[in-house]
């Protein structure tokens, strides 16, 4: 597939755009100047750009759930129930799992046995099956912007749908919705998928409606280091902007050590800012995500208040914009919204009590050098991979393990690099693979490990990395022998 | 003597459009560490594809993962594509995250087993809990 | 009333000890060298000291409920529940507050009323009426130490019973559970009242049982800066190891400020050495004690979650070797078992993922100085008052308001100082009353309440005082008007 | 007008061996603030205190607190001394954390009504809450 990153022209686009509408017949009922009036029409109490460009200015971290669930009505009910007993700032609507792999028909299958049984049969909303008139039931059910989340690697139709339907904020990227979220996919393919989005987006931004547009920072979830997801958020954060593209929200997956945590949502912003402008996007706005911990959690509820009230205090000390936002249900299932709303609640009361305080440790520069550098990298390799091409390069910086990420399902991954913590939990590298670091940076991550090994009398191995895995769901940060 | 043996073997992958990779990844390597061989399918697993995977490597047993919530969906009529595939008898277990949210366990435990499952787990049963589990049911048999 | 800061002499304890051990008929089950034998027979397991100097020599952090129920046999299952369910490191016998103001008959009245009705009638337990045999039961119920926790002016009685019942731990003192505990009694009388039960501790010592002491940290709860509550833990530890008491944890209520808090606790344990050193006492073991958020909390169970975490976050970072722990029932009533079991889990998990890591804010070195100053300023003035005499000291410096505890309902405290919160949510003083402080503390504070006010736009006045005191019940930290 | 008006007397005080004093001190000031004269007795108020204090102040109503559980015990027979003493009719308030631990407010109120308490209020009541209630009270009568 050849594919470079440059604005897709218009008629290749509109070529696409038939394709994309006719994937399921919800698709006819889009259509983009009905939708941009629509969209003009809406009060600004739902426009989510807007709430992030006030949070950003008034130093504030906004709270937001995810949710979803296959029926209407109550995904209705489950808005406006976290909308009040949540006191969300921002609500979502995830998407169910078939519908994130475009198989509409057993969404459908879905909807109906959840009808039949009267319970959830489907992990999420799914909206393409809904079409535009009922994500637009949805928008008008509240007094909050919403977001799609998601996890689709050919998303087109589904923002196609959703734009239409009234939403205002749109997660999700080639890279990061390849990676963690699919098996067989090539990275161009994703790319280019994810570039129809961007340019979708783009589209309505310049008829006058400013879509934000958020990278999924968290990637796998698990022992993912501060790099690797900034390096995959800067790059759609570039492949975003070049598509038209204006206000992007990059995020960050807490790891669990505070110095590290905090040093990493402000590097991602300085960095986004930075690469923007060196590339000659000058006009975007970025703000930035903190997801609470996206890893394996306790299956003690009042253990994951304890989880969730750490990466509460990740947000609001290191100035994120948001905070998406975890429940006492997390190790078992979807929550049902009075968990939801738990965790909101419990997550309101920490960034609250922390908003007027203020992080400075001594180790902060020194961490925020580490990723800086580090994602330096990355972001560098790929681009000259790709000989001053980010969208080809990245897909060949995937595939030569130049940006690599752990424990992810996709064969396009290299694989090679292993991740662990080291003595105070912050999260290293065990095993560089084909990152291309500098020998400093090397020498940097075997030495924090090398200290923890000491530490636990035994040598690092994939054994520690296991031990990780499972720390926080077991109580702790670092996973010690013998827990 | 025990080492003479043949393996039991596995069949394991995470059903769906399930793409939760990682309990997966430890659950190979658990399993490989306890002396089992180990046929990973990895994530994203149809029905077709682990009774084609038994059937090619003669296997004693399918694992099946489901984290996502849909597996209920997934997992309806895998019992009868295995007897129609002449595996029948072939011990099935399931485990993860099989259902959407926070459900009593037995009835979903009963929900399963109505649909041909030897064995049911909730979520975070550990390594070790399935691997005693599949010691129970394949080490009398030959 | 004549006191000084000297050993109870052999004589005069053996007198007064006759007059406690009548007050109520229980008294006369106390046999010292029996109760000796019976410590001396006890496993390791039970002993609170132990516990405590090996959780200080691994940089432990122990977590500890409060609870009391007045029927021994539900106090049993609490204590057992608390023990399994709750992982409690530390288990507390909390006493009712009638047997805190030696009302016996009262206490009496509250076990029949509660066994009549089947439900607690008493907000603890009630140890003096349930006498050794009683405690010794519970003692011996469980696998952890415990200790009494209480509030009472004059507990020389439930001293001598619960002691002679097993409990290897006690807390309170002279000034920490006179000021914040009653309303007319002098300064005097409870100094005095516990000097015996430090000799008491001290006898048992010398007879080779070390029990420990702990000195009440939070005084009222509300607003107490660190150097009040730090003078009085000092003075506090200097009168018990006058008296032979040789294993002392002090103690420090959270007042939310997290660079605050850890230099407070910090200090504590620094000072407190120090003070011991220098007036000659060279073999007490100090530990220290943080307790979380002991103002009002938020109704909400999820946002009391909030509050309980981010105590439970300043306890492990400033490496505190134990942890008082609340409840999500905290706001409402005292809680369930399985209300407080979970307020232990959740501190437990984020204990636990604090553990390996350290705090090196740079304001950190500041804040220490201030607290340093302040509590040197205090308790020196004490020693003045006193010519010297500390026991004598205190006495005069809580009447000159030297020492000056904020809410206070005794009449003895001044309640001339008024604190508040500044900007960044630490309890500075708004008013410092007589408080001893040199010019450039006085400063200090006014130029941080006065940045503050600034902020907000209005005056620094008891309004913002008042503020304070609801901000955290509604999800502040800094009580900012129109919240 | 108003303003000449004589100003409603409150006794207010904390009943038996409480001694939360924060909660106190600050409806003091609300009490005060929203014009009414208050007679604070403080934490550790015996039932005959409110009573001496409220026939010699000639008070319009007693507010009595009481935070820490025991506040049951306390406050029985508190409606008949009053009857005794003189003071029948005397507005009766109670407030604070009445009863011990998380009890469903419907009994709570409906036991301490039966105790003669006019109005019962739960945890948490703010005072702005507590201020309109007097009026309700007190507002009609002269
Ligand atoms: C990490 C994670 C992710 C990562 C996965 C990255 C990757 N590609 O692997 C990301 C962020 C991408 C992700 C995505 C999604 N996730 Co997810 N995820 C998790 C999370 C937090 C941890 C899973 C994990 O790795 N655990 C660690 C491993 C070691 O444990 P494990 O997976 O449980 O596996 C062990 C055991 O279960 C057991 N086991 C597994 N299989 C079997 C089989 C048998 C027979 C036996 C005996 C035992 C057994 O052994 C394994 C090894 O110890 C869990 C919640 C949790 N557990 O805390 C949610 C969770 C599984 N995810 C969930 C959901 C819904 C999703 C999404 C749909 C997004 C959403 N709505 O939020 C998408 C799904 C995408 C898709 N198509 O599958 C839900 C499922 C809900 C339900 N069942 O009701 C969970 C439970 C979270 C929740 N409470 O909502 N997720
Ligand atoms: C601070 C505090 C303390 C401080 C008090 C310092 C002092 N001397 O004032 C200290 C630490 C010393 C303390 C001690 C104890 N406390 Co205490 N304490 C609290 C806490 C955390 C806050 C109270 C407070 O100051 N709130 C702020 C003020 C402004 O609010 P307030 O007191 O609720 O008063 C307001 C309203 O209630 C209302 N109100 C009050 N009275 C009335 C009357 C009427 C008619 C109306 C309409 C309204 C009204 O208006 C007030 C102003 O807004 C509460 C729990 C909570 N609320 O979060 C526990 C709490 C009250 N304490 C409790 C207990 C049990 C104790 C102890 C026995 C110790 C123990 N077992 O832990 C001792 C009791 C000592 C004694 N003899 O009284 C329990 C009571 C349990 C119950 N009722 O079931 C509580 C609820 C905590 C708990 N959940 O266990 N405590």
């Amino acid at each position: 597939m050849d594919i470079q990153n440059k604005r897709i022209p218009d008629e290749e686009f509109a070529r696409l755009r038939q394709e994309v509408l006719a994937q399921w017949p919800t698709g006819k009922d889009v259509d983009l100047q009905e939708a941009v009036d629509y969209h003009k029409s809406m009060p600004e109490e739902r426009i989510f750009s807007k709430k992030l460009v006030a949070a950003k200015a008034a130093h504030k971290t906004l709270v937001q759930p995810r949710a979803g669930v296959p029926v209407i009505e109550e995904h209705i009910k489950l808005m406006q129930y976290l909308e009040k007993e949540g006191e969300a700032d921002l609500l979502p609507t995830t998407i169910d799992s078939y519908t994130r792999q475009n198989r509409y028909e057993e969404a459908e299958n879905g909807i109906n046995e959840s009808l039949r049984l009267d319970r959830a049969m489907l992990n999420g909303f799914p909206a393409v099956n809904h079409g535009v008139a009922g994500c637009r039931r949805v928008i008008e059910s509240v007094h909050t912007p919403v977001q799609v989340r998601h996890g689709t690697p050919d998303a087109r139709l589904l923002t196609e749908i959703t734009y239409a339907g009234g939403f205002t904020s749109y997660e999700g990227g080639g890279i990061s919705y390849n990676l963690p979220y699919c098996k067989n996919i090539p990275m161009e393919r994703t790319i280019r998928d994810w570039q129809y989005v961007d340019r979708l987006t783009g589209l309505y931004e310049e008829m006058g409606v400013s879509i934000n547009r958020e990278p999924y920072g968290p990637l796998t979830g698990t022992l993912v280091p501060p790099c690797i997801s900034h390096s995959a958020a800067i790059i759609e954060a570039l492949l975003a902007a070049e598509q038209g593209v204006k206000n992007i929200t990059v995020g960050y997956g807490q790891c669990g050590n505070l110095v590290q945590d905090i040093a990493a949502i402000r590097v991602l912003e300085e960095l986004t800012d930075e690469y923007l402008a060196k590339y000659g996007y000058n006009d975007v706005v970025v703000t930035t995500v903190l997801h609470q911990w996206m890893g394996g959690f306790p299956a003690d509820e009042a253990k994951a208040f304890g989880v969730i009230s750490s990466g509460s205090l990740i947000a609001a000390l290191s100035g994120a914009t948001k905070v998406i936002v975890k429940s006492p249900h997390e190790a078992v299932g979807i929550p049902t919204m009075e968990a939801n709303a738990q965790g909101l609640r419990c997550t309101k009361q920490v960034v609250n009590m922390m908003a007027d305080q203020t992080f400075n440790d001594v180790r902060l520069a020194q961490e925020m050098e580490i990723i800086r550098q580090e994602t330096h990298c990355i972001v560098d390799k790929c681009f000259e991979l790709g000989n001053g091409d980010i969208a080809i390069g990245v897909c060949r910086g995937v595939e030569a393990g130049a940006l690599d990420v752990p424990f992810a399902p996709c064969r396009a991954n290299a694989g090679l690099m292993l991740p662990c913590r080291d003595n105070e939990g912050a999260v290293r590298i065990l095993n560089t693979g084909n990152l291309p670091f500098t020998q400093d940076l090397k020498d940097f991550h075997a030495a924090k490990i090398n200290e923890r090994a000491q530490f636990e009398h035994r040598a690092a191995s994939f054994q520690m990395v296991i031990d990780d895995v499972y720390a926080i769901g077991k109580g702790r940060l670092v996973g010690r022998p013998r827990y | 003597m025990e080492e003479t043996k043949r393996k039991k073997v596995l069949v394991i992958g995470v059903i769906g459009a399930d793409v939760h990779a990682v309990g997966n990844k430890i659950l190979y390597h658990a399993f490989t560490e306890a002396g089992f061989e180990v046929v990973n399918l990895g994530v994203m697993v149809s029905q077709e594809e682990y009774i084609a995977a038994a059937i090619e490597s003669n296997a004693d047993a399918i694992v099946i993962s489901s984290l996502y919530g849909q597996g209920e969906l997934d997992c309806r009529g895998m019992r009868e594509k295995c007897d129609e595939a002449g595996l029948k008898g072939i011990p099935l277990l399931v485990g993860g995250n099989i259902v959407i949210g926070k459900q009593s366990f037995e009835d979903v435990e009963k929900r399963f087993k109505a649909m041909g499952f030897d064995r049911v787990f909730p979520p975070g049963t550990p390594p070790e809990t399935t691997i005693e589990a599949l010691h129970e049911l394949l080490d009398g048999k030959e």
